[in-house]
């Protein structure tokens, strides 16, 4: 079953972009619809497949590590699989309505999201480093044409700005593979893995791999492209952008620290990610607060969850092996239901937009009243992101304030507690705009019910994943168990 | 000095040359160019650490070819967007312009 | 300030990292590849270890690095619906240089297909052939040769992904036949690789010429005609 | 899962589901929604009915799910829950039919009743929750649930009010929230017992025991009103009446209070509590509180707004009555989360006819209201004089048992208190009897007119039958199923034999 699943996975998403590339916008989403269809059942299969039977490395081409590239196809791997394939066919069902087919340059909006797919696949079950490289730099030059896709000139500024900070940042995690190279011989994460104890890496690899990816994830204070990107694109490419693309960097991150953190991180490296990320929990808070157009908000917003993520170093470095767990749950979690539902705040901010004609915040009174579906998506999405229950978000911030007192770290503490509510200050802000009421007549524009089911779906997700984590966290455990199917 | 080490000394140095020209300079075009400094910087490091005893390794060689079409696919996408975008702002940076 | 700054960044980053490097070069590494690559290599269906390693050992990464140029030519195509190529600016009528092309074109032609040839067994192969292919066609639109197939039409976007498709096709059929993703079967290793360069070779040069053609000149509001109104 | 084990589950997803199929009825389909409100309200009593004889009989009704490896999510239905349970049953029953009478030709009708739906729903939660994380779930519910009531009005007075009730709340959440991780942390996941659970702790853990007491009651005091985290209460009695009624005379801060009640008798056990010393500071600020809500009440012209401070007030004899060791205040304490909810929403009721009626909001307008609405203003003038305490009434009974359980657990201090609050009760409440029965009318500019009666039939109702319960609660404190019995059921199951 996993030989047909594993190239199936890798192949879809490569051919539907070839194949889209050649046609219009209106027939490239008649293949796209098929190709999702395709993606979400071999995702599906994949991880059900894994989570019976336990995780397993494929050897690509038949040649295996370190001479080859192997797929690592363990639990974490296979859910980011699945999450990806959700996300992205909520996007692209989403852009299939939302996007104007009238517009000549949108039909390469399907070969870039196919191929932006096809690099984020790659990305989660990569095992090789130098692997990982050339599927970030697949994401990050797909997601800059998505971005600039249009080519108005405030978009290509965006483009632009977050072309160059995602070229830096991968030369400085190349840096760190010609270090690993040199050092090891081999490029294989799990031969490295095996190595580490008796060879200590030298630290500057770390330090090298996390400020390189760092930028490409927009921890503060190099987060200064993300908000111009992701507020500028169109919804359902932001929508990509920040539950996903951003994603892909901070993986690469984690697994490198998982696997070598030990011998090469350091209490300063830790402590000192893990202070960044609170310093973007709150100062994006603060930005997404101050903003006047809606995606704007949205998009500083994920420079404030972002932040969390990066909390995985320091309770995950010299703490007690649960504690450690914890973390690691706990951050999972929240990447997946921040995934989740920032997609899905995006895409309902676009529906918003849409329908009320206007990008601020302040043009939103009267929403509630003649709107309050497209509203509903939104403030749904909006409790999982503030951390409150029930939801994935609460879930999630839960195990990390676990992990946080079972390690004695309590500073962290104060950043989980005040960033629940500095994220309730710029979420109301818009639900206090959109609850003034107007008048008794509707001046809105309503977006056709598929626009707005798509978000609904996606936060009812995110929502539902509060009281079904464990199974994701189970799962998610997972090794790698047997060798090739 | 070996020429390994040469390779090594010289990657190391290309890559703090490209590093500082990527931050001091605001032209888009220098930009890509510090980049492309830095790129072979990194490139030189990749093949040159590689090797200590002056054997050959391909894995490096095929590696560092990977990486220069990728790094000329970045390259070739940032000249069209910056072209575009100078021609619709007339500027040769990022700051300032429509839209700031 | 700013430069202060960034010098003194830049200087401990080149400190740090020869330090670092000084170190690495002075230790043996645990694991070396070359004896594998030199074990594997009859089995690589070609005679060159680079090319071995890029097209067959670690062909996925190569797989990948072509979709990375394909994204990058089509997000260029997409910032030009319609590229103006009679642009006056672009051509010349350099009567020396017309003489010239003449002569050089054949000449990159067949230099194009020598490289692609030898790569199977000394250095060379389809990044090397595809690159003086797409300087040929540079050179001939600075000529002004009118090259109409770079017209954002169906025929540039096939070429752009001939090579990946074709290679895609090959990687997926290890699949079909019931081995791994990208396997070859052995007879036919080295059959298989040489058309995958060959096509590699044509949509590499494909996206070169096509960026520098589409590179768009002067940005327009007409620039944004819908594609289906033009059919 | 059999039927007992599934009651409290049903008993909340009654509420829950009403609450979706109402967010997806179209605004026009009024009856369709009132019988929708009705029948989901019936039903529930009736569960919550089945429950309170289970219980009675020495059953135990509980369900729980494994929401992480250590975190189970429990709703249990002991004595405790099921007479919280049975309060907002019975009172959700008759405000939904004040509201369906209150809201009539009203905009936003769905996005009203859904949310309503889904704050009985959280308080309902509140009250079956079988520890404390399934608690602090609900209790976060119930704070985002009822914002959308708070700014139903839209205007920017209530965009405003919502802005205090979130900064309030909010922050009060997140406090209990580390309260709640802290001790998970400590001690593993912690059902509600009957007797606490930390008998055997060991001593070195005493100091960080009370730490965590202390911050638990923060995070629950904000939405009890205790001073100095009372604010939001008078700011939010913008929202419509009903809103007032159900959610600040006995959701919201009641969920505050029984929070309180679960932590000191379920977690930390009302005998260990005591002899870590922390009640007392507990009860004197409670102590405080009633004084200074009642201080406060005395000088607020707009009706809702006294009703409020007095709401502040009355909150605290509750954990006043917890914080008395010894059964006879925990009666108090208990009888009167009971008593007051059923006085206080006959109050707002009564408020809300005024407000729809005459469109009187200020006190110094009701002058003569009794003449022109008396079955009205009979309920306001049984409401009120059951909060001074009066005899036969509800209200007597809650200060009767507070001042005898003050005597036996030797904290005389508290006598004064209850005297002084009543009398001062009764500085606030009887100018405006005096005006609804003695002054003359003024005429008043936004009347309208309801047929027959006084007003709307829907309004009148609720009231008179809250107030003849407030009469009933009184003269049969004693009978079998009374609050007071029932009181005293829990009392005897809190204290180590």
């Amino acid at each position: 079953m996993l030989a047909l699943l594993i190239p199936g996975l890798l192949f879809t998403p490569l051919a539907l972009a070839v194949l889209c590339l050649l046609v219009n916008f209106r027939i490239g989403r008649l293949f796209s619809w098929v190709g999702i269809i395709v993606q979400v059942l071999v995702a599906l299969g994949l991880w059900a497949t894994v989570a019976d039977q336990g995780g397993l490395y494929y050897d690509l081409g038949g040649w295996a590590a370190p001479l080859g590239i192997e797929l690592r196809v363990d639990g974490l791997a296979v859910t980011f699989v699945l999450l990806t394939a959700v996300v992205a066919s909520a996007a692209a069902l989403h852009a299939g309505a939302y996007l104007d087919p009238r517009k000549g340059y949108q039909s390469y909006f399907w070969p870039l999201l196919w191929f932006l797919w096809a690099g984020l696949n790659g990305v989660w079950l990569a095992g090789d480093l130098f692997n990982l490289y050339v599927g970030l730099e697949l994401i990050s030059l797909a997601a800059v044409g998505l971005v600039a896709l249009g080519g108005e000139a405030p978009a290509l500024r965006a483009a632009l700005r977050y072309l160059y900070a995602a070229l830096l940042g991968s030369l400085g995690y190349l840096l760190a593979v010609a270090l690993v190279y040199g050092s090891y011989g081999t490029l294989s994460l799990s031969g490295i893995a095996e190595l580490a104890a008796d060879h200590p890496p030298a630290p500057l690899i770390l330090v090298l791999a996390a400020l390189g990816l760092a930028l490409k994830t927009a921890l503060f204070p190099l987060h200064f492209w993300l908000p111009a990107a992701h507020g500028i694109a169109k919804s359902p490419v932001s929508a990509l952008l920040s539950a996903l693309v951003v994603k892909a960097s901070f993986y690469i991150m984690a697994r490198l620290w998982l696997e070598m953190g030990e011998q090469a991180g350091s209490i300063w490296l830790a402590q000192g990610l893990g202070a960044l990320g609170a310093a973007g929990v709150v100062v994006g808070s603060w930005q997404a607060f101050r903003q006047s157009r809606l995606k704007m908000v949205v998009a500083y917003s994920s420079v404030a969850q972002i932040g969390y993520l990066f909390l995985l170093f320091p309770l995950s470095w010299g703490v007690a092996t649960t504690t450690a767990e914890l973390a690691q749950q706990g951050i999972t979690l929240h990447l997946i239901s921040h995934a989740l539902a920032k997609a899905a705040m995006f895409l309902a901010a676009g529906n918003l937009i849409l329908a009320v004609g206007n990008p601020q915040v302040s043009a939103l009174a009267g929403v509630s009243r003649f709107l309050p579906f497209s509203l509903f998506s939104f403030g749904l999405a909006a409790v999982s992101l503030m951390g409150l229950p029930p939801s994935g978000g609460f879930v999630a911030k839960w195990l990390l304030l676990q992990a946080s007192l079972a390690a004695g770290q309590w500073w962290w503490i104060g950043v989980l507690l005040l960033g629940s509510l500095l994220s309730a200050l710029y979420v109301f802000r818009i639900f206090r705009a959109s609850f003034l009421e107007t008048g008794s007549d509707d001046p809105f524009y309503h977006p056709p019910r598929s626009l707005e089911v798509i978000p609904m779906a996606l936060a009812v997700m995110a929502i539902g994943l509060g009281f079904v984590a464990n199974l994701p966290l189970t799962v998610m455990a997972l090794p790698v168990g047997g060798g090739v199917p | 000095m070996t020429p390994v080490q040469l390779y090594v000394l010289a990657g190391v140095l290309l890559c703090g040359l490209g590093f500082a020209g990527f931050l001091l300079t605001s032209h888009l075009l220098r930009k890509l160019m510090a980049f492309n400094i830095m790129g072979s910087g990194t490139f030189l490091l990749l093949v040159g650490l590689a090797q200590p005893n002056n054997t050959p390794d391909p894995v490096p060689q095929a590696l560092v070819l990977t990486g220069i079409v990728v790094a000329l696919a970045a390259t070739a996408l940032a000249l069209v967007l910056m072209r575009r975008w100078y021609h619709l702002s007339g500027r040769t940076d990022l700051q300032g312009g429509p839209g700031d | 300030m700013k430069l202060l700054l960034v010098l003194i960044a830049a200087v401990v980053l080149t400190v740090v990292l020869g330090q670092t490097a000084w170190q690495i070069l002075a230790q043996p590494t645990p694991v070396d590849l070359r004896e594998l690559v030199a074990e594997a290599m009859p089995d690589s269906g070609v005679a060159h270890p680079i090319t071995a390693v890029l097209l067959n050992f670690r062909s996925y990464d190569t797989l990948l690095e072509i979709g990375v140029l394909v994204v990058a030519g089509m997000a260029g195509l997409s910032m030009r619906a319609v590229a103006p190529l009679e642009a006056p600016a672009m051509r010349t009528s350099d009567t020396l240089l017309q003489a010239l092309l003449r002569w050089f074109v054949p000449f990159l032609l067949v230099l194009s297909a020598y490289l692609l040839w030898a790569g199977s067994d000394r250095s060379g192969g389809a990044f090397q052939a595809g690159a003086v292919l797409g300087a040929t066609g540079v050179l001939l639109r600075l000529g002004g040769v009118p090259l109409d197939f770079l017209r954002p039409g169906l025929m540039l976007r096939l070429g752009l992904v001939l090579g990946f498709a074709v290679f895609l096709l090959v990687a997926v059929m290890g699949a079909i036949r019931g081995d791994m993703f990208l396997a070859y079967p052995q007879e036919w290793a080295g059959l298989l690789i040489v058309v995958i360069e060959a096509a590699l070779t044509l949509s590499i040069a494909m996206v070169l010429v096509g960026l520098f053609a589409v590179a768009p000149a002067q940005a327009t509001e007409r620039d944004w005609p819908s594609r289906e109104g033009k059919r | 899962m059999s039927f007992a084990s599934a009651l409290p589950l049903l008993t909340l997803m009654t509420s829950l589901v009403a609450a979706l199929v109402i967010f997806m009825l179209p605004e026009q389909r009024q009856g369709l929604r009132t019988l929708l409100n009705l029948t989901a309200a019936v039903v529930k009593l009736g569960l919550v009915a089945i429950m309170v004889a289970g219980v009675f009989r020495g059953e135990d009704y509980s369900i729980s799910y494994t929401l992480l490896p250590g975190v189970e999510f429990i709703l249990r239905a002991d004595a405790l829950s099921v007479m919280f349970a049975g309060l907002s049953a019975v009172l959700w029953l008759f405000t939904t039919i004040y509201a369906v009478g209150y809201l009539e030709g009203a905009p936003n009708r769905s996005r009203f009743f859904g949310f309503f739906s889904l704050c009985v729903a959280s308080t309902m939660g509140i009250a079956l929750a079988g520890n404390l994380f399934t608690f602090l779930l609900f209790y976060e519910m119930l704070t985002l649930s009822t914002y959308p009531l708070v700014v139903h009005r839209g205007t920017r007075k209530a965009v405003r009010a919502g802005n205090s009730y979130l900064a309030y709340t909010l922050t009060g959440g997140v406090v209990l929230l580390l309260g709640v991780a802290w001790l998970h942390t400590l001690f593993g996941d912690l059902p509600f017992a009957a007797t606490g659970h930390f008998q055997q702790v060991d001593p070195a853990l005493h100091g960080t025991l009370a730490l965590i007491f202390l911050i638990l009651i923060t995070g629950l005091a904000v939405k009890s009103a205790i001073f100095p985290l009372h604010g939001w209460l008078p700011t939010a009695m913008v929202a419509p009446a009903p809103v007032s009624a159900l959610l600040h005379a006995v959701a919201v801060v009641k969920a505050g209070a029984f929070g309180i009640v679960r932590v000191v008798y379920d977690i930390y056990g009302i005998e260990f509590a005591y002899a870590l010393g922390v009640l007392e500071p507990l009860g004197w600020l409670a102590a405080f509180t009633i004084l200074y809500g009642s201080v406060r009440a005395l000088s607020q012209t707009d009706l809702k707004r006294r009703l409020a401070f007095s709401t502040v007030s009355q909150v605290s004899y509750i954990v006043l009555g917890v914080t008395l060791f010894g059964p006879i205040g925990t009666i108090g304490g208990l009888v009167h989360l009971l008593h007051q909810g059923v006085m206080k929403i006959t109050l707002f009721f009564c408020a809300g006819n005024y407000a729809e009626t005459l469109g009187v909001h200020r006190i110094d307008e009701l002058d003569g209201a009794g003449r022109r609405m008396p079955l009205t203003s009979i309920a306001f003038t049984l409401g009120a004089f059951g909060m001074m305490g009066a005899p036969p009434l509800a209200g007597f009974v809650t200060k009767w048992m507070l001042g005898s359980g003050a005597l036996a657990s030797g904290m005389l201090w508290v006598i004064p208190v209850l005297v002084a609050s009543t009398l001062l009760n009764a500085a606030y409440f009887l100018p405006i009897l005096y005006r609804l029965w003695f002054a003359t009318p003024k005429g008043w500019s936004q009347e309208r007119r309801w047929g027959r009666l006084e007003t709307h039939s829907w309004l009148l109702w609720p009231p008179l039958l809250t107030a003849a319960l407030t009469v009933l609660l009184g003269i049969l404190a004693s009978a079998p199923f009374s609050p007071l019995s029932w009181a005293e059921l829990v009392a005897a199951r809190e204290y180590l034999p």
